[in-house]
């Protein structure tokens, strides 16, 4: 078992904003409808912090991550990378792409079958024209976990294992020495007893390398393990945020709760019934209200704040370090 | 606990009744207007095409249609305008697309007829000759590619695959020449069994007999176009038939305790018809290209025929037509087995 | 006497390369009514085993040993009887819920067909039953008219289970009904396993590489490693106590949200998953094992007493019984 | 490290040798394929464009085989193994060169209509699904017949009207490994259009397109035979042209089979061996048949 | 029951396909011929001498100047039941006169026509210019009460059936590139044809109809190609045809094409004007091994000029000083004393050193024979110093650029020529050549040559036959000593047909003539074959041993079904995994 480290307390207010999503809006066409994929998002990354994006399968957390690293162009609403307006000429968004960095939830795909590890890795310094090509790829390497880096230049991804072929990944994102790393579900195709292994390698880059992180996840146990900061996202908009410990040990939102119940150890569960959301079908009100647990119980009846959920809109929360939640029953409490 | 969406999506599903597919059904008409749109552009590119192509060719059409006779010039004139020729080159075109839209093509050089009364004098012997050989290439090739795939590596399978693929490396002509010789002319102890030539005898008899006379005479030309397309059937059924073995439906199937051969017939066989069935008519352009060898051998009074010497005198114009006619049949195919496949892929019928 | 009962049950492959040795003599008992859990990571044999119950391997696996159900030996009996026993007494639920339905034909001639085949309905009756399925497993009726690409992930996977109750069997073996399923969706399906099981009497062996989703449903759980059962116990004992080094690891895998412990301490298990074709001698978890002894490579494993109902193969074990 | 590169290529391909040799009907095609191909290329030191003259060395008409011509004479007396021998030069080179040409045109438009999407992928994509189904032989049956026959017309006939399937096939593949994350993480590494279409999606359609161009030349040999068998040929002695020729002087009612059947079995077994190498190719490199 | 049995039925193959019924604008040879068959004519060639001989016309008289013919139309009728009258020939040539579509296929036949008219059964026919081939006239007298009403000649098929006609036979039944039936005109004048029906069988591909011949499919085929013709020999039951033909086989030379306002059009090699190179090239010709190894040896080699050797009253031979035969150092020899020099290459360049002798030589497509002979000549030209290289032409192009546009060197040609000569020497004519626009023409040589000109004059004003011919062969000279064209060989006519089928048959000229690729009906008029059996018998795979067949298909795929289906039992039987 690897050891890990547990961070000094860091003070999270000073912390200066390095990656920002300003109300962003990203929509697709699908089967002549609009998908409103993601939906108004306020979302910031601190240097060195690690934010974890958490929700159920397809609320728009992937094409949130994609958006941020400028893959998918916005319908509205801005990606901010230090403070500028990110732009899509493709000079800007290469520069921009030596700075933020990304790390796919599957890392055999994510290697091209073809190419050694020392060419997966080589292949970021070499799109950007770096010098010292070899020795950038062997620190990165080596950085990422595996040592000596000589040994697995020329191994092919077939002949690595699965943890193995993340670190790769991993390192083919820190030759460019970035400053944030998004990644998308970065374990979860991964072997239990691995996880905690990447996991402790993400942590230790941010304490050797400042590197911030926003890891997205359907794992709460994850976010719990090595996040700072969480948001909960539910179809196409962020509904809760704030610490881990905060928002994980008292949820205020009921989706948050409903997510935390399901966990395997929690005493009572709610088990949500319905569909999976559907983006190009938001219902009004608050988009949650359909399968809010608290407005079936009739608890916000009681509280008197059903009618509102049912048709009034919520405001988009605003990208803030400080717990917060768009809920009408929350706000009451 | 129901919500209001969850609530919303059976009802619109219950209010079309059962049997009823109209979101599905909607779907496919849809599906079929974009495809029937596309066929139509391809159409027009088909018209452009050829007009472009046929207008470049060297020499003087005109005189073509002397054919080496002494023509006046004054008889020139007249023709090279009674054929728009004397027209600018925009005008001509304008004069093709309308034509061709009323399906007029034109006059054969050759036949001094209608192109079109023509074609649609051959049209249906090609369509018996190259239907037969389709329909029994593809029963031959889907059962013996049944066969194959589902026992990969046995004998039988090596058989058929190696005696398809030696078909398949054989030029057609060359097939139809020896046909020709061994059945019709006969060689050593094989008889001349079969007629060698056309579609009927010159004094077909009427009734069963002319049925009987009919068949005789496509046992060549049928043999020869089945030897030739049957394996690419039969690959494609065995591969596709390979790939749907391997997938986790046809273990539930064989978990549940179905018979080895109630889970090739109910499961395996039919998915993996799909990509044969598309094949089928995506290939409709080659069974044509066979159609015109094998019709110029046997003599066989169809498209391919015509097509055949309309090259051979050379009849542009009818070469146009016939040329037009055998693209747009094979663009209505394809779009026919995008319908079909469609209708019949309810994966692909809601996408 | 077991509903169940495997006595040193070994598949190998054969491939090319030479033998793959997917299960390595497992032996387990399983009562009527029991929830089993296995577990293990990626490659350790867990669905290897589950399919062998049914004979359902490819041609180039053998499998030696015994396989009792109901006191039957499955692996001499007559094609025609397995074919009776195959889903009426014992069915199965895949991993991939997507692919084990055929995805041309409607799910409720799908779920109908083993009523059909084992001539336990008429067409008409076998409808009705359709019906009733869907609605025991939560789905509406007029489902049964759908296709599964019109169907969600979880829907799919209910179906899967609709289909594994049609006949009413005895035995109901789910390898990972839940993987790749979101979270909210996971618990859904859960739930009705749990309920279901609970409800009809029905033996469960479910496979998981979760160690706490097995916990949660099952009573005993038996983890697997490199093709052997490596610890075998009451689920809850296991998960929160393991005794075996590799269960342990696997078991603090998963955090629990709200523990201070595993706040910014994310656990692993280091080195790499055992290669089948070379395991190592021994012990075969010696090489990633944390506590190895000098022992480990040479040591003859086996299943030693760990505690009450317990067992564990480990020769820490094996000092303190 | 480029001795390291080269001895890891070695091994690929020794890799590549070692699970190619297990298909032992594609080693026989390729057994068969090297010795035409090889043959072809030594034809000119044994002989030379002569054998194909009607004055020089002829012996009698449609004389059989026998000690004079070990497998037979054609109409005008020439031997048929010097024909084949000489032919098979323009067989395999039309063979060889309009599959190439079929392949560049269908490699170039197969990746960038897989790559680009939007309306330029769409707009190539059209134009590919129009040149499919244009019934081929026909199509280029029209091509030879207006352009006239010559060698580079019929190559041009037979590549203008083959490519479609590659480009079907290039763009399919294309489209799969665009779909792969390893794309994705490019992209975010900053790659361009460039980069990605010749750095990922060429290397990894490259096997595929080995394996279909074996089998592209197999049938552009058969439709070089047929459009010389239909009347419009390159002007030079090719299998194709000396089944014409065996047609024409109707060596069938002669008796000389030879003349019909050795050029006949020759396009079978060449064309062959090019399918069963490129079946086993295609098994072998491509990922989805593994 | 077969149809066909107790009838005397005739099956002719044919390779070519009819290009049109209407006799308007046929001019294939098969079409001509079912029309010589199914229509009469004011004369036919007689029989045994080929001259004129009545046909619908009784008897003729001209008047002293030559431009006035009067012909007698004799009694007969329609097989309609209506008469045959002057009105119908004078509505016929009329018609060609007069419909630019008419046109197409006898067009030159009246060109020199002033006017035709009739009265009763005596059509009279006024001429610009005497014309002694007037007893030639090669123009079918159709019924006018039929055709009148087709006002679009040019789209009129001709696809009428029973067709109204006046000859030995009536056309019955039409299948586009399939068959024709002809069925004997009962009400014929000279009688009723001996068989009952002729019909005639298309085939594409000639080794099928060699085939069908073979296996008694067919009875008679006319014009075989030489090997197709030495396939048959020794073939039971089928007699071998092989005859001198009509045709002659030449190679034109341009020599400095030129239009009818004698500017030089074209891009011929400048060489080809220098008449020592086309003696030369005369010379380097091995005719005899052309005839052995392109024709099979059934040919003739031509030591003559266009008109065959078949024709025995017109043919001229060359003799003496004058006969060029094959000698390759003679030919050299002439070229290196006119100054053409061979280069380092072993070409010869142009006196002037600046051009190569590089010939093209232009060949249709699609026709084995030419290309055959293109690698002959390549080779005979290569031990001159000369190079030839192939040009293959589609036949419209070929016609251009052979006929009008100059643009050639040597052109493969050939003609088949009728009983009067007159029309092939036409195409040697100054008039034929193409006009300053490059329009019209026939030219087969673009030769123009007032001594040539002056003797057609001669011939065509000279009725007495002796001397005509002795005027037509001085022309032939002419040609083959200034050598525009160069004559290679006469093709033999060859034909095969079932003896045992066909019991008797007279060829024209009687003897030693032709069959089918005569002109004139007497082969068919005269032919005579057994009755088909009751059952079945030889005929086209009667329906007979179809029905046996279709019966032991038919239990063969049962019994396949059969063994399958059982087969399949068994295989569920025995299961696996
Ligand atoms: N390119 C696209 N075109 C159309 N719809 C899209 C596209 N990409 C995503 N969507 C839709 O947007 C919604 C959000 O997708 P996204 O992949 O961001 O979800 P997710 O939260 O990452 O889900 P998961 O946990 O399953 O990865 C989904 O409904 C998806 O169908
Ligand atoms: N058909 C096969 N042929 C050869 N080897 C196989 C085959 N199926 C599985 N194996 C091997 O057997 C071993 C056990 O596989 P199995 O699928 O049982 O693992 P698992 O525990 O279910 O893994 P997972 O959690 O990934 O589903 C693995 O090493 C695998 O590579
Ligand atoms: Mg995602
Ligand atoms: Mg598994």
């Amino acid at each position: 078992m690897t050891e890990t480290q547990a961070p000094a307390e860091q003070e999270q207010a000073t912390r200066t904003t390095l990656l920002e999503a300003r109300d962003l809006h990203v929509s697709f066409a699908s089967r002549g409808r609009r998908a409103r994929a993601v939906d108004g998002v306020n979302l910031a990354v601190g240097a060195g912090e690690i934010v974890a994006l958490v929700g159920e399968s397809g609320c728009g957390k992937t094409t949130l991550a994609r958006t941020l690293l400028g893959l998918e162009r916005p319908s509205s609403g801005s990606v901010r990378y230090g403070g500028a307006p990110l732009a899509y000429d493709s000079r800007a968004l290469r520069a921009y792409r030596r700075e933020v960095q990304l790390v796919l939830q599957d890392p055999t795909g994510s290697l091209n079958p073809r190419h050694t590890v020392y060419e997966a890795v080589a292949e970021g310094p070499r799109i950007h024209g770096l010098p010292d090509e070899e020795k950038v790829v062997a620190e990165a390497l080596s950085r990422a976990g595996l040592r000596p880096p000589e040994r697995f230049f020329h191994r092919y991804p077939h002949e690595l294992s699965g943890g193995q072929r993340q670190r790769v990944v991993i390192a083919g994102a820190l030759a460019l020495s970035p400053r944030v790393l998004i990644a998308d579900e970065p374990v979860a195709s991964l072997d239990a007893s691995v996880r905690g292994e990447i996991l402790a390698l993400l942590l230790r880059l941010r304490a050797d390398l400042g590197l911030s992180a926003l890891v997205v996840t359907h794992d709460l146990g994850l976010a719990w393990n090595i996040a700072d900061r969480v948001a909960v996202m539910y179809l196409g908009r962020i509904v809760e945020s704030g610490p881990v410990e905060q928002v994980l040990t008292a949820p205020r939102h009921p989706y948050t709760q409903a997510l935390l119940s399901v966990l395997p150890e929690s005493p009572e569960r709610v088990v949500l019934t319905g569909e999976p959301p559907d983006p190009t079908r938001i219902p009004g009100g608050c988009r949650f209200h359909a399968r809010c647990q608290v407005l079936a119980s009739g608890r916000a009846e009681e509280a008197g704040v059903a009618a509102k959920c049912r048709s009034e809109l919520l405001e988009v929360l605003p990208a803030v370090p400080e717990a917060q939640t768009a809920c009408h029953y929350a706000a009451l409490q | 606990m129901t919500t209001p969406l969850e609530a919303a999506e059976p009802a619109a599903a219950q209010a079309a009744g059962p049997g009823d597919e109209r979101p599905a059904y909607r779907g496919t008409l849809r599906y079929a207007a974009t495809k029937v749109g596309g066929a139509l552009l391809s159409i027009g590119m088909v018209i452009i095409g050829t007009f472009f192509l046929f207008r470049t060719l060297p020499g003087d059409p005109v005189r073509a249609l002397a054919q080496g006779r002494n023509m006046t010039p004054e008889a020139l004139d007249l023709e090279r305008h009674r054929l728009g020729l004397d027209k600018p080159r925009f005008e001509q075109f304008i004069d093709f697309v309308t034509g061709t839209f009323r399906l007029d093509f034109g006059t054969s050089y050759e036949y001094k007829r209608p192109v079109l009364d023509l074609i649609w004098d051959r049209l249906p012997a090609t369509v018996l000759l190259a239907g037969t050989a389709l329909v029994i290439a593809v029963g031959l090739g889907v059962w013996q590619g049944t066969k194959a795939g589902w026992r990969p590596g046995s004998r039988f399978d090596r058989f058929s695959t190696g005696t398809s693929l030696i078909f398949w490396s054989v030029p057609t002509f060359w097939l139809g020449l020896l046909l020709l010789m061994a059945f019709g002319n006969g060689i050593g102890p094989i008889p001349g069994l079969f007629p060698t030539r056309g579609i009927e005898s010159v004094d077909a008899p009427d009734g069963f007999a002319y049925v009987v006379d009919v068949g005789m005479h496509m046992v060549l030309p049928v043999l020869t176009m089945v030897g030739v397309v049957y394996a690419q059937y039969l690959l494609v059924m065995r591969s596709s038939l390979l790939d749907e073995v391997g997938q986790d439906y046809i273990t539930t199937a064989r978990a549940k305790g179905l018979r080895d051969d109630q889970v090739r017939r109910r499961h395996a066989v039919p998915n993996a018809l799909l990509p044969t069935v598309t094949l089928v008519f995506m290939r409709i352009g080659f069974i044509m290209g066979g159609a015109v060898t094998v019709e110029a051998i046997f003599t066989w009074p169809g498209l391919g025929q015509l097509f055949y010497r309309a090259v051979k005198v050379p009849d542009f114009t009818l070469m146009q037509g016939t040329f037009m006619v055998l693209c747009v049949s094979v663009i209505l195919m394809n779009t026919l087995a995008d319908v079909v496949y469609h209708v019949l892929d309810p994966r692909v019928r809601s996408a | 006497m077991s509903l169940l009962e495997l006595d040193d049950v070994s598949v190998t492959y054969r491939i090319a390369s030479g033998e793959v040795p997917a299960v390595r003599g497992v032996s387990l008992r399983l009562e009527a009514g029991a929830a089993l859990g296995i577990a293990g990571e990626s490659g350790s044999g867990k669905s290897t085993l589950a399919m062998s119950l049914l004979r359902l391997l490819p041609g180039d696996a053998r499998v030696t040993g015994k396989i009792r159900l109901a006191g039957e030996d499955l692996l001499t009996m007559k094609w025609g009887r397995l074919r009776a026993v195959r889903w009426a007494e014992a069915s199965i639920v895949f991993q991939g819920a997507q692919h084990g339905l055929n995805p041309v034909r409607r799910i409720g001639e799908q779920i109908a067909e083993p009523l059909l085949v084992h001539g336990l309905a008429k067409p008409e009756g076998a409808r009705k039953r359709v019906a009733e399925l869907l609605d025991q497993v939560g789905l509406p009726s007029w489902r049964a008219r759908s296709y599964p690409h019109e169907l969600s992930g979880g829907q799919r996977q209910r179906v899967m289970i609709a289909m594994a109750l049609a006949c009413e069997p005895r035995l109901i073996v789910a390898d990972e009904p839940t993987t790749a399923l979101d979270v909210m969706v996971q618990a859904q399906v859960l739930t009705l396993i749990k309920d279901l099981v609970a409800s009809r009497d029905i033996s469960l062996i479910m496979i998981s590489h979760d160690l706490s989703v097995l916990a949660d449903v099952c009573g005993q759980l038996a983890v697997m490693y490199a093709g052997r059962i490596v610890e075998y116990g009451p689920s809850h004992e296991v998960f929160h106590d393991a005794r075996h080094p590799y269960s342990k690891a696997l078991a603090a895998a998963f955090p629990t949200v709200g523990d201070p412990v595993s706040r910014m301490a994310p656990k692993g298990l280091g080195g790499d998953p055992p290669d089948p074709m070379q395991l190592p001698g021994g012990c075969a978890f010696h090489p990633r094992c944390p506590v190895a002894v000098d022992a480990c490579p040479t040591l003859a494993v086996d299943l030693w007493p760990a505690g009450d109902r317990r067992t564990a193969a480990c020769v820490h074990v094996k000092e303190a019984s | 490290m480029t001795t390291l590169a080269w001895t890891r290529r070695r091994m690929a391909f020794g890799r590549f040798w070692s699970v190619f040799r297990t298909r032992r009907a594609g080693v026989a095609g390729l057994a068969v394929l090297v010795f035409a191909v090889v043959m072809a290329l030594i034809a000119p030191l044994f002989i030379d464009e002569s054998v194909t003259s009607v004055l020089h060395d002829t012996g009698r008409p449609y004389s059989g085989p026998g000690v004079d011509s070990v497998i037979g004479r054609d109409e005008s007396g020439r031997s048929i193994l010097e024909l084949i021998w000489w032919g098979s030069r323009t067989s395999l080179l039309i063979g060889f060169l309009a599959a190439v040409l079929a392949m560049v045109i269908g490699t170039v438009i197969g990746i960038a209509a897989g790559h680009f999407r939007g309306w330029f992928g769409a707009l190539l994509m059209r134009v590919t699904d129009w040149f499919l189904v244009l019934p081929s032989l026909v199509t280029a049956l029209v091509l030879a017949a207006i352009l006239g026959g010559s060698m580079a017309t019929i190559i041009v006939a037979i590549g203008v009207t083959a490519w479609p399937s590659t480009a079907r096939l290039i763009r399919a593949q294309t489209l799969a490994v665009e779909a792969r994350p390893y794309i994705e993480r490019s992209k975010a590494l900053g790659a361009g259009h460039w980069h990605i279409m010749t750095r990922h999606v060429l290397p990894n359609v490259a096997p595929l397109l080995l394996a279909s161009i074996t089998l592209e030349v197999a049938s552009a040999i058969v439709t070089e035979s047929t459009l010389a068998f239909l009347g419009v040929s390159s002007n030079k002695t090719s299998w194709g042209t000396m089944l014409r020729g065996s047609y024409d002087w109707n060596a069938a009612a002669n008796g000389a089979w030879w003349y019909i059947v050795i050029p006949g079995l020759c396009i079978v077994a060449v064309v062959m061996a090019f399918t069963l190498v490129g079946r086993a190719l295609e098994a072998v490199l491509n990922p989805r048949l593994r | 029951q077969d149809p066909g049995a107790g009838k005397k039925i005739v099956r002719m193959g044919a390779t070519q396909s009819v290009d049109s019924m209407n006799p308007f604008l046929a001019v294939r040879l098969i079409s001509t011929a079912v029309h010589r068959w199914t229509y009469g004519f004011l004369t036919v060639p007689d029989s045994k001498t080929l001259r004129p001989s009545p046909d619908l016309a009784e008897s003729w008289t001209t008047s002293p100047d030559g431009l006035t013919w009067t012909f007698k139309i004799r009694q007969a009728k329609w097989s309609d039941g209506k008469p045959v009258t002057a009105d119908d020939a004078a509505w016929t040539f009329n018609k060609i006169m007069t419909d630019e579509a008419a046109k197409t296929a006898n067009g030159p036949a009246v060109e020199n026509f002033a006017s035709v008219s009739a009265s009763g059964q005596d059509l009279t026919i006024k001429l610009k210019a005497p014309q002694a081939s007037m007893l030639d006239n090669p123009i079918p007298i159709l019924p006018k009460h039929v055709w009148e009403k087709v006002t679009d000649i040019a789209n009129a098929t001709g696809d009428t059936y029973p067709s109204v006609s006046s000859g030995p036979y009536i056309a019955t039944e039409h299948k586009k590139d399939q068959y024709i039936k002809l069925t004997a005109n009962p009400g014929y004048w000279r009688g009723k044809p001996k068989l009952d029906e002729l019909q005639v069988i298309f085939y594409d591909n000639p080794a099928a109809a060699i085939v069908g011949l073979e296996k008694g499919d067919i009875d008679l085929i006319g014009r075989l190609f030489p090997p197709d013709f030495q396939a048959l020999t020794g073939k039971p039951n089928i007699e071998q045809w092989n005859k001198q033909g009509r045709r002659a086989a030449y190679l034109q030379i341009n020599h400095g094409a030129t239009t009818t306002d004698n500017k030089p059009v074209g891009d011929g090699h400048p060489a080809l004007k220098d008449p020592k190179v086309r003696t030369a090239l005369h010379y380097a010709i091995d005719k005899q091994k052309l005839v052995a190894d392109v024709q099979g040896g059934l040919a003739k080699p031509a030591d003559g000029s266009i008109v065959p050797p078949m024709y025995t009253d017109f043919f001229w031979e060359a003799s003496g000083d004058d006969k060029i035969t094959f000698d390759v150092a003679k030919a050299n020899q002439i070229l290196e004393e006119a100054g053409y020099k061979k280069g380092a290459d072993g070409v010869r360049t142009m006196p002037d050193g600046k051009r190569k002798l590089e010939f093209r030589f232009s060949i249709h497509t699609d026709t084995p024979v030419e290309d055959k002979l293109a690698e002959y000549l390549t080779g005979f030209l290569k031990e001159i110093g000369i190079t030839l290289t192939t040009n293959r032409l589609d036949s419209s192009k070929f016609t251009e650029e052979t006929g009008v546009t100059g643009l050639f060197d040597i052109a493969i040609s050939g003609w088949s020529v009728n009983p009067d000569p007159e029309e092939v020497m036409a195409t040697h004519l100054c008039s034929r050549r193409p006009d300053a626009n490059g329009e019209g023409g026939g030219t087969e040589s673009f030769y123009c040559n007032p001594e040539f000109e002056k003797l057609y004059q001669d011939q065509l004003k000279e009725l007495d036959r002796p001397k005509r011919t002795e005027i037509l062969k001085q022309m032939q000279k002419k040609l083959y000593t200034d050598a525009p064209v160069i004559a290679i060989y006469y093709p033999n006519d060859l034909e095969a047909y079932r003896k045992d089928r066909i019991t008797s048959i007279t060829s024209i000229p009687e003897g030693n003539g032709l069959i089918y690729g005569g002109s004139g009906y007497w082969p068919f008029f005269t032919m005579d074959a057994k009755a088909t059996a009751a059952s079945g018998g030889s005929t086209g795979g009667g329906s007979n041993t179809g029905l046996i067949a279709g019966i032991a298909a038919a239990v063969v795929v049962v019994g396949g079904a059969a063994i399958f289906l059982a087969r399949r039992r068994k295989g569920a039987a025995d299961e696996r995994e």
